[in-house]
């Protein structure tokens, strides 16, 4: 059988943990293969392991079976092996082509660079597989799903002939995700093979030829998808059986708690982003925002939050009027947040995760009296949270930067709900959380609507926002341009409403403006 | 009005020249990503080297005796700036801790040194310091000539020239763009296959080299020895205008001549009817409060380049 | 630094056999604080370390044990420097500089079994000798010397810190000029520091450059920038008329230019002379408690340098000579302040 | 692994002191002087005697102060370049207040000390409220600030404090941090109850740091200014109120000289150099106020040691590289930690 890479009982030990025990991944020439884990498996440090960014304990790597030692990225690229990143390696001022030839530079006049060459030939290889990215725009000007494109050119730009993905789809909208899969196919096509990272079951299914499956470090076997189910490799990964459908009683809807009116708001160049939006979330249900990324939604949950001022309109939350108040004042007021960009935002990353359990109230009773903290009701609070909402962390002295994201994320998420807020907003809750937890966290939304709250949730995902909303408001434009029933509606509808087009008779099915 | 700028002018190329070597220097530095408040430190290692040199081989060289001691000053700038690239690069040492070394340890040695060579505190006067000249041809261009080209250091203007180098090379070369790369994401760089920790060496022991170009500057324009009082706040000021100016070599120039106009406006308003009257004290602190009314008026907010300050570990995250 | 109990006693052992030994030979100590200038400032410490070092030498004792100096890095410094020499045990002490004299006067509050010397300062304590020096008159001297050199009537002044010690070196420049000719310019700047060449450097373009041919300055290493600049233009024009006065001592070094020399003179402090003088006083047991010793022209304590034989021609150091002898005999009184030399002026 | 980390906190500055020590006794030895005897001049002028511990300690004195004020600022992730401006306007406010009011101690002297405290604070707001308000990097404003003290001070002292003098009256003794007994137990030292002062601070700093919702609202400010807005924290103020309180601890150092050592405030021709060396001080000790309580004796120790330096022949500056090399090698504690773990490794 012909393997174009080969990593064959591969260790990788971080102090205190063993982040690779043993896996062997095989690769064919022309597949797209699966690498499927929970977070903090060990697929991304597999990945670092073969891109050479980090050096394997044990273990050997073949590629076209002759084995090789990837010491660092320059040998990876040499080696026709490039990578995605979850995180992105873009330098955000730098163009798309700066970006693209960093490294590997064309040569021009006394020792300049030529970028007009560069331009042209990135033009190409974008317009050969369809990728449609602007080679003079800045980084930090475009879409993430551009940024992510940009990523892949880089690969291509250095003849990469097997490529790494690794969740490239959490930060994604569905059309974007969709584009993606025809990126991928179309690479695939032109002979190139692929390893692909993502929490996504459905996209496995769609794209993947083979999916190897990691559990806590070690290698658990190698499927062939088409002779398997979501089900089964859910089990396989996590070890037991997951529920995808979330349970749930039918939503009780009382009173209403946030009341947005006619609401202006404006982003950094001051462009109205948000356009004389109109929403009303009401007690007991989950109201679930779906539109594709740049829409507003950002700009509309920083002006609830205080965080951006708006530029017109009235936002009530318990019927009282909280436009322009500072976020401190509107969290008074009853708003929990999880944010979507937990490190910008959720966590002061260098706190102890303990310290951060208080981020709001730690100018509160017991938390501190007359301005002295009281560390032991801090910590007290903290150790109850950790538990209840099963962080996974040595202790809630670590600082939070040690912890995966997964458990960053059910810290916040432990944090905001435990304040027991009459409205929280949810942006992006489970971006980048495996199955399991992402079911932990669904979970957990519904019984606070249960409990009576009004949730907001913000979501790019359909399946989320289908799965766990009572209420589905599409956002398009900077407005609500419809309002429907997940019962009553299907991906396709939703996909086109989000698009921008009109359906005869959306809109009506609740009170909303 | 010309009167005033023809003699204004020069005498904010001669004070500004050293300070735009080293805010250029500054430049390097801090756009890899590396923090450098030890400038003050390189420019009195430069002026350290540039006088003794000076000194000592005055008599082998003649007339080269200034050029050939900024050259020598530059290269042991640079070496001595090494001391910040291992510290700061390799050791991942707080890169600000290093650089307030790097300022201690530079007074230390010139003076502990040129106490133990000469016996006392400051050194004598060199013989062969640089002299201001006529640029031939361009000083004879009407209005223009006079008031840019006569009676100036070609220091001055070597300072300005190598601000334009600093720029091509930091905006147009490969070079460059690895440079800027490493100092906003030093990982994004390493995925490219770009040495994070080469890059940092070279652009530390450019600031390094230009610090020390712009300290033996400083001696041999306007102080012509060396004592502990020579570098004063110099290197301060440099780093200010590397802020000032936005981590830009041109913005560096701008705000080092900035400065320059400032001073020396404090100095011939003195002449000058209009300001005559007005209190010493004012003219005294105008070049300072002007700096900030700028920065807080129009220069406004200045972003660092992104990883500046912070050591590469390979593998972190 | 291992040290067991018995190196301490040695330690003290040392420390008493210090005084002990000072006994039997010539047991007369004298030591000295610098202020920050520091010994080799070129200046008025080096001056008076050099006045020390004659009287030692004249007299067999041995430097470091007979005679000595402390260096003052700072300001905080002084009192352990002259606490240092206090606990050695040293008969007379110096403070060389104003800066020294809070100081000073506390230690000589707590000694005064010593004797103490303040340079430039008055303190009125009866174990105190306050040594002052007449800068206005040669300062007077040299503004006679520069008013016959300008050709364009315009003199410069730079000086160090506005302070009456400096205003004293202004005054007395000014009166000289323009006694000579009273319609004679002086430009007076100040830099507010006498560690800033460059600032120097821009006041010295600025006044050459608006016709300026002479100036004087009394600012320390700014000065430097003075001379610099001066040298400059005389390099780029030898047959310019550019000239430096200096300060302290002769500052002829400072002006070399290839075989031209832009200092035209120097007014000279001889704090060298006064230390040696009161050292031998105080050796005699003449020690001069209490009083204020002013060392001018009459007490060879102040004067002027005629190194520069071309620029200081004979017709000049002649007319100088003239005034300097009226000073001597009274038939002027040179102004030490701005107020006195306005009426100064007034009486021209 | 704690108990682990615990040792190299204790073991990294230990090495690094000995081995800065080490690199200063080698460049002596190469140097021509004798390293023993280097040393133990360093360590006379440190700790000779009651009168040196006195002076050590009154210099280690103003120095945690200004440590404490650069190390404040830095935990909210602001560099107060400033601090040497700070003081020099601490200094004046709090000499002037000793000289202008009359009241018994209980109220002059808190007075004077607050005045101080104050014109710190004020001179770090304004660097403060420009850059919580418009972005303005704050080390370009601390340098700016620093000139402006120095110049306006030196006016003040000049024009209305004094008719034209460099030195100001003594404050009067109701205003004064003086203590007879203090001087009588080292033998007249200038040793003052601000050592107290000092300590103080920075048992407040940690317990504002470590024990406050201030503390964890400037430290989250510090960490992470976008999570700290979304927690509800005011950034701006935050900011603000680091640069105020960095300003008054270095107002307080300015205080220390003011009220404490000097009795005076002069017309100064330089910085004071104690900001600049609270840079040091604050990083050798970890921006932590118990590292920078231990880091100010440690440079204190050493920069009074240094005086006596001379007596052994050595430069004083040897100490100013031995103090720039115990940065270095704390500052890279990376590696000793990676040797330490080296040699453990082996060992076992
Ligand atoms: N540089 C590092 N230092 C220490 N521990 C690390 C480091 N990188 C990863 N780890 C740890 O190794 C384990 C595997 O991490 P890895 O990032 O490979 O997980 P993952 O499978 O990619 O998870 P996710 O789905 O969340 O991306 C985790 O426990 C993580 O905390
Ligand atoms: N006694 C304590 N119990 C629990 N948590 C604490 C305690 N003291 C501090 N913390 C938490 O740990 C964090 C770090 O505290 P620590 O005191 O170790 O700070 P540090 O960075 O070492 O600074 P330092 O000790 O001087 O000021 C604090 O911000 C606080 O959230
Ligand atoms: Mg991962
Ligand atoms: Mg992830």
């Amino acid at each position: 059988m012909e393997y174009v890479i080969e990593m064959l009982n591969i260790r990788k030990e971080f102090p205190g943990i063993v982040a690779n025990d043993n896996i062997t991944v095989q690769l064919k020439k022309g597949e797209i293969h699966a690498l499927l884990g929970e977070n903090g498996a060990g697929k991304s440090t597999l990945m670092n392991v073969l891109f050479g960014l980090y050096q394997p304990e044990a273990g050997e790597i073949r590629v076209n079976g002759e084995k090789v030692k990837i010491t660092n990225p320059n040998v990876a690229n040499n080696l026709g092996i490039g990578m995605v990143h979850q995180h992105f390696m873009l330098v955000e001022p730098f163009t798309v082509t700066q970006n693209i030839i960093l490294g590997s530079e064309p040569k021009g006049k006394f020792g300049s660079v030529n970028i007009k060459e560069a331009e042209k030939e990135i033009r190409e290889i974008s317009d050969r597989y369809g990728l449609k990215v602007d080679p003079s725009a800045k980084i930090r000007d475009i879409s993430v799903g551009m940024q992510q494109r940009v990523e892949i050119l880089k690969t291509l730009y250095r003849g990469a002939e097997v490529l790494i993905f690794d969740e490239p789809t959490a930060v994604l909208t569905p059309q974007e995700i969709n584009e993606l899969m025809d990126i991928m196919r179309s690479l695939v096509k032109e002979g190139k093979s692929i390893i692909l990272i993502t929490h996504k079951l459905k996209e496995i299914m769609e794209v993947c030829d083979r999916c190897t499956v990691i559990r806590k470090g070690k290698g658990i076997g190698t499927v062939v998808v088409k002779d398997t189910n979501p089900d089964e490799l859910a089990s396989l990964m996590v070890g037991r059986e997951v529920n995808f459908k979330t349970d749930k009683k039918p939503a009780e809807p009382k009173e209403v708690v946030l009341h947005i009116e006619d609401l202006f708001v404006q982003d950094v160049r001051k462009i109205d982003l948000v356009k004389g939006l109109n929403l009303d979330v009401r007690a007991g249900e989950i109201v679930g925002i779906a539109g594709v990324d740049g829409n507003g939604q950002s700009e509309l949950i920083e002006a609830i939050t205080g965080l951006r001022k708006s530029r017109s309109g009235k936002i009530m939350l318990n019927d009282k009027n909280i436009t322009n108040l500072s976020p401190r004042n509107v969290t008074k007021s009853g708003l929990g947040h999880i944010p979507q960009d937990r490190h910008k935002y959720g966590l002061v990353l260098d706190y102890p995760i303990g310290a951060n359990m208080v981020l709001q109230t730690y100018y509160q009773k017991p938390f501190s009296k007359v301005s002295v903290l009281n560390y032991k009701e801090i910590y007290k609070k903290a150790k109850e949270l950790i538990e209840e909402y099963d962080v996974r962390t040595p202790s809630e002295y670590t600082p939070a930067r040690a912890l995966s994201g997964g458990n960053q994320q059910k810290a916040i998420i432990g944090r905001e709900i435990d304040r027991s807020p009459d409205l929280l907003i949810a942006a992006q809750p489970t971006r980048g959380l495996d199955v399991g937890a992402i079911e932990f966290i669904h979970k957990k939304l519904i019984e606070e609507r249960d409990k009576g709250k009004a949730i907001l949730l913000v979501s790019f995902e359909l399946d989320e926002i289908m799965n766990v909303s009572d209420r589905i408001a599409v956002m398009f434009d900077g407005k609500i341009v419809a309002n429907l029933t997940p019962t009553e509606t299907n991906e396709q509808e939703l996909g086109l409403l989000m698009a921008g087009s009109t359906i005869n008779g959306a809109g009506d099915s609740n009170d909303i403006k | 009005m010309l009167d005033i700028l023809a003699s204004i002018v020069p005498t904010v190329l001669f004070f500004s020249a050293p300070l735009i070597f080293t805010a250029l220097g500054g430049v390097f530095s801090e756009r890899s990503g590396v923090i450098n408040i030890g400038l003050e430190g390189l420019m009195v290692i430069g002026a350290f080297v540039g006088i003794i040199f000076n000194l000592t081989f005055a008599d082998v060289f003649g007339n080269f005796t200034p050029w050939i001691s900024i050259i020598v000053a530059t290269i042991v700038g640079a070496l001595f700036s090494a001391i910040h690239a291992v510290a700061s690069v390799s050791f991942r040492a707080d890169q600000t801790v290093s650089g307030v070394a790097i300022n201690m340890l530079a007074l230390g040695v010139g003076v502990y040194l040129t106490k133990v060579w000469y016996g006392k505190g400051q050194t004598d006067m060199v013989a062969e310091p640089f002299n201001s000249t006529n640029i031939p041809i361009l000083s004879d261009i009407p209005i223009i000539g006079p008031i840019f080209f006569e009676g100036i250091y070609i220091t001055s203007y070597v300072a300005i020239i190598v601000a334009f180098i600093a720029w091509f090379v930091l905006y147009k070369t490969a070079f460059g763009l690895r440079l800027r790369a490493v100092g906003e994401h030093p990982m994004a760089a390493d995925t490219n296959g770009i040495n994070v920790y080469k890059m940092r060496y070279i652009a530390v022991l450019i600031s390094g080299a230009l610090g020390g170009l712009g300290g033996s500057v400083f001696a041999l324009t306007i102080v012509s020895n060396f004592s502990h009082s020579t570098i004063v706040g110099q290197g301060f000021m440099s780093l200010a205008a590397v802020i000032f100016g936005k981590w830009h070599p041109l913005g560096a120039m701008g705000a080092a001549l900035f400065f320059g106009f400032a001073q020396s406006l404090s100095v011939v308003s003195t002449g000058i009817p209009l300001l005559e009257d007005i209190p010493q004290i004012y003219l005294l602190i105008a070049p300072y409060v002007l700096t900030i009314l700028a920065l807080a008026g129009f220069i406004g907010r200045a972003d660092a380049p992104r990883a500046n300050g912070i050591p590469y570990v390979k593998g972190s995250r | 630094a291992c040290g067991g109990g018995d190196n301490k006693e040695k330690g003290n052992n040392n420390n008493s056999g210090d005084t002990a030994k000072n006994e039997d030979s010539n047991d007369f100590k004298v030591g000295m604080v610098t202020d920050l200038g520091g010994v080799d400032d070129k200046s008025f410490n080096q001056s008076a370390w050099e006045g020390l070092k004659v009287f030692g030498e004249q007299n067999g004792l041995t430097e470091g044990e007979g005679y000595t100096y402390e260096q003052s890095n700072a300001k905080e410094d002084y009192i352990p420097n002259l606490t240092r020499l206090v606990r050695n045990k040293y008969d007379l002490i110096y403070g060389i500089g104003f800066e020294l004299k809070e100081d000073l006067t506390t230690i000589a509050e707590q000694n005064s079994d010593l004797h103490f010397a303040i340079v430039d300062d008055v303190i009125e304590l009866p174990n105190v000798v306050s040594i002052t020096f007449k800068e206005h008159e040669g300062s007077f001297l040299v503004g006679v010397a520069a008013a016959l050199k300008t050709k364009t009537n315009k003199l410069g002044f730079v000086g160090g810190i506005d302070s009456p010690l400096i205003n004293k070196f202004e005054a007395g420049f000014i009166a000289g000029a323009k006694s000579v000719n009273p319609n004679i310019e002086v430009d007076v700047q100040y830099a507010e520091s006498f560690g800033d060449p460059a600032k120097g450097k821009l006041i010295a373009t600025n006044m050459y450059n608006n016709g300026i041919d002479v100036i004087y300055h009394a600012s320390g290493a700014t000065g430097n920038g003075v001379f610099n600049q001066a040298k400059d233009l005389k390099q780029n024009d030898a047959d310019r008329e550019i000239w430096v006065i200096g300060v302290d001592r002769d500052q002829h070094e400072e002006g070399k230019v290839g075989d031209q020399n832009v200092t035209l003179t120097s007014m000279i402090k001889r704090v060298d002379v006064a230390v040696e003088n009161v050292s031998t006083m105080s050796m005699k047991n003449e020690f001069p408690g209490g009083e204020k010793l002013e060392f001018g022209i009459e007490e060879d304590g102040i004067g002027f340098a005629t190194t520069n034989q071309e620029a200081m021609t004979e017709e000049i150091i002649n007319t100088v000579n003239e005034w300097k002898d009226k000073i001597l005999k009274g038939e002027v009184k040179v102004p030490t302040t701005r107020e006195e030399l306005k009426t100064f002026e007034e009486g021209l | 692994m704690t108990s682990n980390n615990r040792l190299f906190g204790i073991l990294v500055p230990i090495i690094s002191v000995l081995l800065g020590l080490l690199v200063g006794a080698l460049i002596m030895l190469v140097s021509g002087h004798n390293p023993i005897e280097g040393y133990t001049a360093l360590w006379n002028g440190a700790f000779y005697d009651a009168f040196t511990i006195g002076e050590t300690i009154r210099r280690i004195t103003p120095l945690i102060l200004t440590g404490l004020a650069i190390a404040f600022a830095f935990r909210t992730g602001l560099f107060n370049i400033g601090a040497e401006g700070q003081v020099i306007v601490g200094w004046l406010a709090a000499v002037w207040v000793g000289i202008a009011i009359e009241a018994p101690m209980i109220i002059h002297l808190p007075l004077a000390i607050i005045a101080g405290a104050l014109a710190g604070g004020i001179w770090g707001f304004i660097p403060g409220i420009l850059k919580a308000k418009l972005g303005v990097h704050e080390v370009i404003v601390t340098i700016m600030m620093n000139y402006i003290a120095l110049f306006v001070s030196n006016e003040i002292v000049r024009s209305v404090l004094t008719e034209h003098k460099t030195t100001t009256e003594k404050i009067a003794s109701s205003a004064s941090l003086g203590s007879e007994w203090l001087q009588s137990i080292t033998f007249y030292s200038r040793l003052h109850y601000g050592i107290l002062i000092a300590l103080f601070a920075a048992a407040v700093m940690w317990f504002v740091i470590n024990r406050t919702t201030v503390g964890y609202e400037l430290k989250a400010v510090g960490f992470n200014r976008h999570a700290s807005k979304y927690a509800g924290m005011n950034v701006s103020k935050n900011i603000v109120l680091s640069m105020v309180i960095s300003g008054v601890f270095a107002g307080l150092a300015g205080v220390m000289e003011g009220l404490g050592t000097y009795g005076t405030v002069s017309v100064i021709s330089g910085f004071t150099n104690l900001g600049f060396d609270g840079i040091a001080v604050a990083l050798l000790g970890a921006n932590n106020p118990l590292g920078v309580v231990l880091a100010a004796i440690l440079f204190g120790v050493l920069k009074e040691g240094a005086g006596e330096m001379p007596s052994a022949g050595v430069p004083t500056e040897l100490v100013d590289i031995i103090i720039a090399i115990i940065i270095f090698f704390v500052a890279s504690s990376y590696i000793i930690r990676w040797t330490l773990t080296r040699f453990k490794k082996e060992g076992k």
